[in-house]
């Protein structure tokens, strides 16, 4: 059965979605859920150990070969996207039971699980496919479900974000379809690897056709990470959605989305075109410190903690497009790590959101006031994971921002050390007033008592907590797969 | 004998031209609704016909000839049903029809 | 020659239809004329070729979209307010992001010419080899089901995601309306309507099961042939009502129908990865690797019919039940 | 540069349509105009790649003994998929209007945004 595991990888939560919504009952659907969860989890470790020799698992759908049918193709890069997708969906999957009771009525609590299966495996689908239609496929999948999901939110405002996201998340998708349709003119070809072979010509003859097609993928997959003036769908869906919902696609979904913008620019387009071609480090450095600026200080000003973690999204992806950027070794390592380390601290924050909307029902301002001392567990987690999200030493967040300062100092731009040093103050800002908010004040004489979150959820978030800082301290692991992706996508080749 | 059945046919197809550009021209120009309802079955009946029999001269008698009949049947069957409802619907929402001219003002209204 | 004339002919008068269709301000005639819209886009697919699309197009772009449009505006009401702002910053944009791609669209290879690269390299397999290694006439349908058998499995959740998307915000209300549907005075008898679409309704039917198991070798197929028989139910409950459609059909047999649509497909995958093929290689069903294509074939086509079908019924049921009865309690 | 104007005519109608249905998406504040306006967009796209199958003197790809030259099949595969695509997004987006409508009781974007705004303020009573 091992040669099946990039099939069953997707599959797997893929047939299960109609299996939980044709058995219509609810707290089965969830322990099911969870265990897909998990075999995903066991699939994506097993995936990475045979891949991280740098060796590449090729599979045929249908029997047919590659340029003429489907392939999956997982090498280094897909494998850590994949694992970073089913471990955040291991540990969101067990804390959602709890966290859907008190946001989502229980008609609906069947339907919820369906989708958050969809949404899986759309995301795995695009991490894993060697196949440029087939991931507009599963991209419309993972979408699909995430407009259902973000409208389950509880305020209306969760049906205008979900409509926005739709309509911003539909061009977009639709701007990839008429990239991947140009480049399937110039060429003939659908297939990931064989396109990059077939487009050296076009890119030598400086061809229109190819640079419309790059740059309809580049805005295409950039409304879809929510890159810098493309993000407006993203802090109201956030902000609106389900807390569990939002801890999962913070987590997963726009590093999916990078994943895919990296696999076109350096995978399909190769990084010589990139850069020297497209320049697209001209574009991206700028909108990158732009975002990274502009983005914190809207973050500080949010009344909604859940808000103020969406800003902070858009100004994170900044970091990783900046990585992109750099355009050397240490930068796309930086953004490779960062697809990791991001997705561990943010899905550590909002799991807290979610902790803290459960027992309060609120997660404004207002409700976090003197909760230090009422959620002494859940407000500690929220303190460290909000120490790697600026960037304190000896946690994921540190690190990531290490390369980026060696990739700037290595292309000699040092300004751009200024700017993520000033990225990081101004998080520690807004990390701050919720800080203050939590252990500086009292609790509000009208606010109801609460009590500290269920061991559960605390267990499930301090594992992604203690994540932060295993991998914070010792960086070997991840940071030599980081690299080895950072050397292959520069260095070309499939 | 081969060119009679073709001028017959081309006949027969500029004739339901024709009838559509009418049933068209009508269904604009007309002064009201139902008026251009009743220009607009010009071309599901008379046209479909002398299209449809015209190019079954064209295709000689093979099994594409049963498919045009079947398709002139089915028109034939679903377009005034079609335009029964959709009159229909139009007199319940209120719709008064255009009858003589102290009577038009109100089409008007009703109209816009 | 002529075949150009026709062709720019066409794509004029869709350039035309879409300025008709955004300038207008009611959205009862935005919506019908949407629907032209789609069949002129269908008629289009036919000159060039793709006659599988087209057939889809007209079903759903022209029947289903259409349809859904119209019964959203019974309940949110048909009149566009006038815009507040002025045209002119979108227009701008627009307008110069159009000029840039018709420049790039310069050196684009032309139409029609064989000679293009999309032509000569994955495209000649599919025509030359997919009769003998498939067996089937229809080569749209090979590589449909077959060499991209895996695409149009997404496409089938696609479809069912947006089902469940549907039922999660709308619902579908089964509540019975108390006995109006013949006696009360808004609502009076249709005779004329209601037999001759008792008459018509086999007829849709049988037609749905011809597509369905004719797309081998002509134009057709399990998304079509759903749509169709969609169809046939939707023309039976807006002649009739709801309370009688759901006598019919009941959304608590459709709605597990649905997902069984989709596990038919994955399960004929599963089949083939247990016989020792990889998943969705039809060639491992059967002894000899061409009928096991068409077993195959057969199998997952059902499974797309059924979903389709299910889910088109559920989702028009969802929205006009939320018009006619309100919310889901 | 010498421009073929037949065999480039398909692409600028499509670059058109697209525009038009970019436009209504952008400039209108209706949302079901601009679930309409995306379907138009969508549309265009499709008409690209169907453009780019046709061969000319081809054939529709059904094979036959007596006929040598098809169109191209795999455009129309994947235009198939796409229009499915396109059909689930507007079921759910006019679904969403549906709960638009009740939850505001209008559905001008406009409106929305002001109402939003308006309690926004209200909770900063609070």
């Amino acid at each position: 059965m091992t040669e099946h595991l990039p099939a069953l990888q997707v599959i797997i939560p893929l047939l299960l979605a109609p299996v939980v919504f044709l058995f219509n009952h609810a707290r089965l659907a969830w322990i099911l859920s969870v265990l897909v969860s998990w075999v995903g989890l066991l699939i994506s470790l097993s995936l990475l150990f045979a891949v991280n020799d740098g060796e590449v698992i090729r599979y045929e759908f249908g029997g047919w070969e590659a340029p003429y049918g489907i392939a999956y193709k997982v090498d280094r890069l897909n494998a850590l996207v994949l694992l970073i997708v089913s471990a955040m969906a291991a540990v969101i999957f067990p804390f959602s039971w709890q966290a859907i009771q008190k946001e989502i009525p229980p008609s609906l609590h069947v339907i919820f699980y369906t989708a958050l299966l969809l949404c899986l495996s759309g995301l795995l689908g695009m991490a894993i496919t060697g196949d440029a239609f087939n991931l507009f496929v599963f991209i419309e999948i993972s979408s699909l479900s995430t407009y259902t999901l973000i409208s389950l939110g509880k305020d209306r405002r969760a049906l205008t974000a979900a409509f926005q996201y739709l309509i911003m998340g539909t061009i977009g998708g639709t701007f990839i379809l008429i990239g991947v349709g140009l480049l399937y003119i110039l060429t003939g070809t659908l297939n990931m690897a064989d396109l990059a072979l077939r487009i050296g010509e076009y890119e030598a003859q400086e061809s229109r056709t190819l640079q419309a097609a790059f740059a309809f993928l580049v805005v295409g997959i950039g409304l879809k990470l929510a890159m810098f003036p493309l993000h407006l769908w993203l802090p109201g869906a956030y902000a609106n959605a389900p807390s569990v919902v939002s801890a999962f696609l913070a987590a997963t979904a726009t590093k999916v989305a990078v994943y895919a913008l990296l696999r076109f620019l350096f995978t399909v387009f190769g990084a010589d075109y990139t850069y020297d071609g497209m320049h697209i480090d001209y574009l991206f450095i700028p909108l990158a410190l732009i975002s990274i600026l502009f983005a914190s200080i809207v973050a500080i000003f949010q009344r909604g903690l859940k808000r103020m973690l969406a800003y902070s999204s858009v100004a994170q992806i900044g970091y990783m497009l900046l990585g992109i950027g750099l355009a050397n070794e240490s930068g796309l390592t930086a953004a490779t790590l960062h697809l990791f380390n991001h997705a561990l601290m943010k899905g550590a924050l909002f799991l807290v959101v979610a902790m803290i909307f459960f027992r309060t029902g609120g997660t404004s301002m207002r409700y976090i006031t003197g909760l230090g001392k009422e959620m002494p567990w859940t407000m500690a987690a929220f303190v460290v994971a909000g120490l790697s999200l600026i960037g304190v030493p000896l946690t994921v967040g540190f690190i990531s921002k290490w390369y980026l300062i060696l990739a700037s100092i290595e292309r000699g731009w040092w300004p751009i050390t200024i700017v993520v040093l000033i990225g990081s103050l101004i998080a520690v800002v807004y990390i701050w007033r919720v800080v203050e908010a939590a252990y500086f004040k009292p609790r509000p004489e009208n606010m109801p008592p609460v009590k500290e979150a269920p061991a559960g959820m605390l267990i499930l978030t301090w594992i992604l907590v203690a994540a932060n800082i295993y991998f914070g301290v010792n960086a070997s692991f991840t940071a030599g797969i980081a690299g080895a992706v950072a050397a292959e996508l520069l260095g070309g080749g499939v | 004998m081969a060119l009679i059945v073709d001028a017959l046919s081309w006949a027969l197809l500029i004739a339901g031209v024709v009838l559509g550009i009418t049933g068209a021209i009508g269904t604009i120009r007309f002064p009201d609704f139902y008026t251009r309802v009743h220009a607009s079955s010009v071309t599901d009946t008379l046209c479909a016909l002398c299209i449809i029999a015209g190019l079954i001269l064209q295709a000689g008698f093979t099994l594409v000839t049963v498919k045009l009949v079947f398709i002139l049947l089915f028109l034939w069957y679903t377009s005034p049903v079609a335009t029964h409802a959709l009159v229909r619907a139009a007199h319940h929402m209120g719709l008064p029809p255009y009858l003589s001219n102290n009577a038009s003002a109100d089409a008007q209204k009703g109209k816009s | 020659m002529i075949e150009s004339l026709i062709n720019i002919i066409l794509f004029t008068m869709l350039a035309a239809t879409s300025l008709a269709v955004v300038r207008l301000h009611n959205l009862f005639a935005i919506t019908m004329l949407f629907g032209v819209y789609s069949l002129l886009s269908a008629v289009i697919f036919v000159e060039l070729d793709a006659v599988d699309v087209a057939f889809t197009e007209a079903a759903v772009g022209a029947g289903i979209s259409t349809m859904l449009i119209l019964s959203t505006l019974v309940i949110t009401g048909h009149h566009e307010k006038n815009p507040k702002h002025g045209p002119w910053l979108p227009l701008v944009v627009v307008i110069l992001t159009g000029a840039v791609l018709a420049w790039g669209t310069l050196d684009m290879p032309l139409f029609g010419s064989l000679d293009n690269p999309i032509h000569q390299h994955v495209a000649p397999r599919y025509i030359q080899d997919s009769p003998e290694e498939i067996g089937i006439p229809n080569m749209v349908t090979s590589v449909l089901a077959s060499y991209r058998g895996y695409d149009t499995m997404g496409e089938v959740v696609v479809v069912f995601a947006a089902l469940i998307g549907v039922l999660a915000l709308i619902g579908i209300n089964e509540k019975k309306c108390a006995k109006r549907q013949y006696s009360s005075d808004e609502r009076p008898p249709r005779p004329v309507l209601q037999v001759m679409s008792k008459l018509l309704i086999p007829y849709i039917m049988l037609f749905a099961l011809y597509v369905q198991f004719h797309g081998d070798f002509g134009p057709g197929g399990g998304f079509q042939a759903g749509v169709i028989f969609a169809a046939a139910i939707i023309l039976y409950t807006l002649t009739f009502s709801l309370d009688d459609a759901f006598d019919l059909i009941s959304p608590r047999v459709l709605r597990p129908l649905a997902a069984i649509g989709v596990l038919i497909y994955g399960g004929t995958g599963i089949v083939t990865m247990l016989l020792g093929g990889t998943f969705l290689n039809y060639s491992v069903l059967a002894g000899d690797p061409k009928s096991g294509q068409h077993y195959g074939i057969l199998a997952i086509e059902f499974g797309v019919g059924l979903t389709v079908a299910t889910v088109m019924m559920l989702i028009f049921y969802a929205f006009v039940s939320r018009g006619e009865k309100g919310k889901v309690e | 540069m010498n421009i073929d104007f037949v065999g480039l005519y398909n692409y600028w109608v499509v670059i058109f349509l697209m525009m038009v249905g970019f436009y209504t998406v952008i400039a209108y504040d209706n949302l079901v105009k601009k679930v309409v306006g995306l379907n138009i967009f969508q549309t265009a796209v499709f008409m690209m790649y169907i453009s780019a199958s046709k061969v000319d003197g081809g054939s529709v790809p059904i094979y036959s003994e007596s006929i040598e030259l098809y169109s191209n099949p795999l455009p129309h595969v994947l235009i198939l998929t796409a229009i499915v695509v396109g059909v689930a997004i507007t079921a759910l987006a006019l679904a969403l209007i549906i709960r638009i409508k009740e939850a505001y009781g209008t559905i001008n974007e406009d409106d929305i945004i002001r109402m939003d705004l308006e309690e926004d303020a209200r909770r900063d009573k609070l």
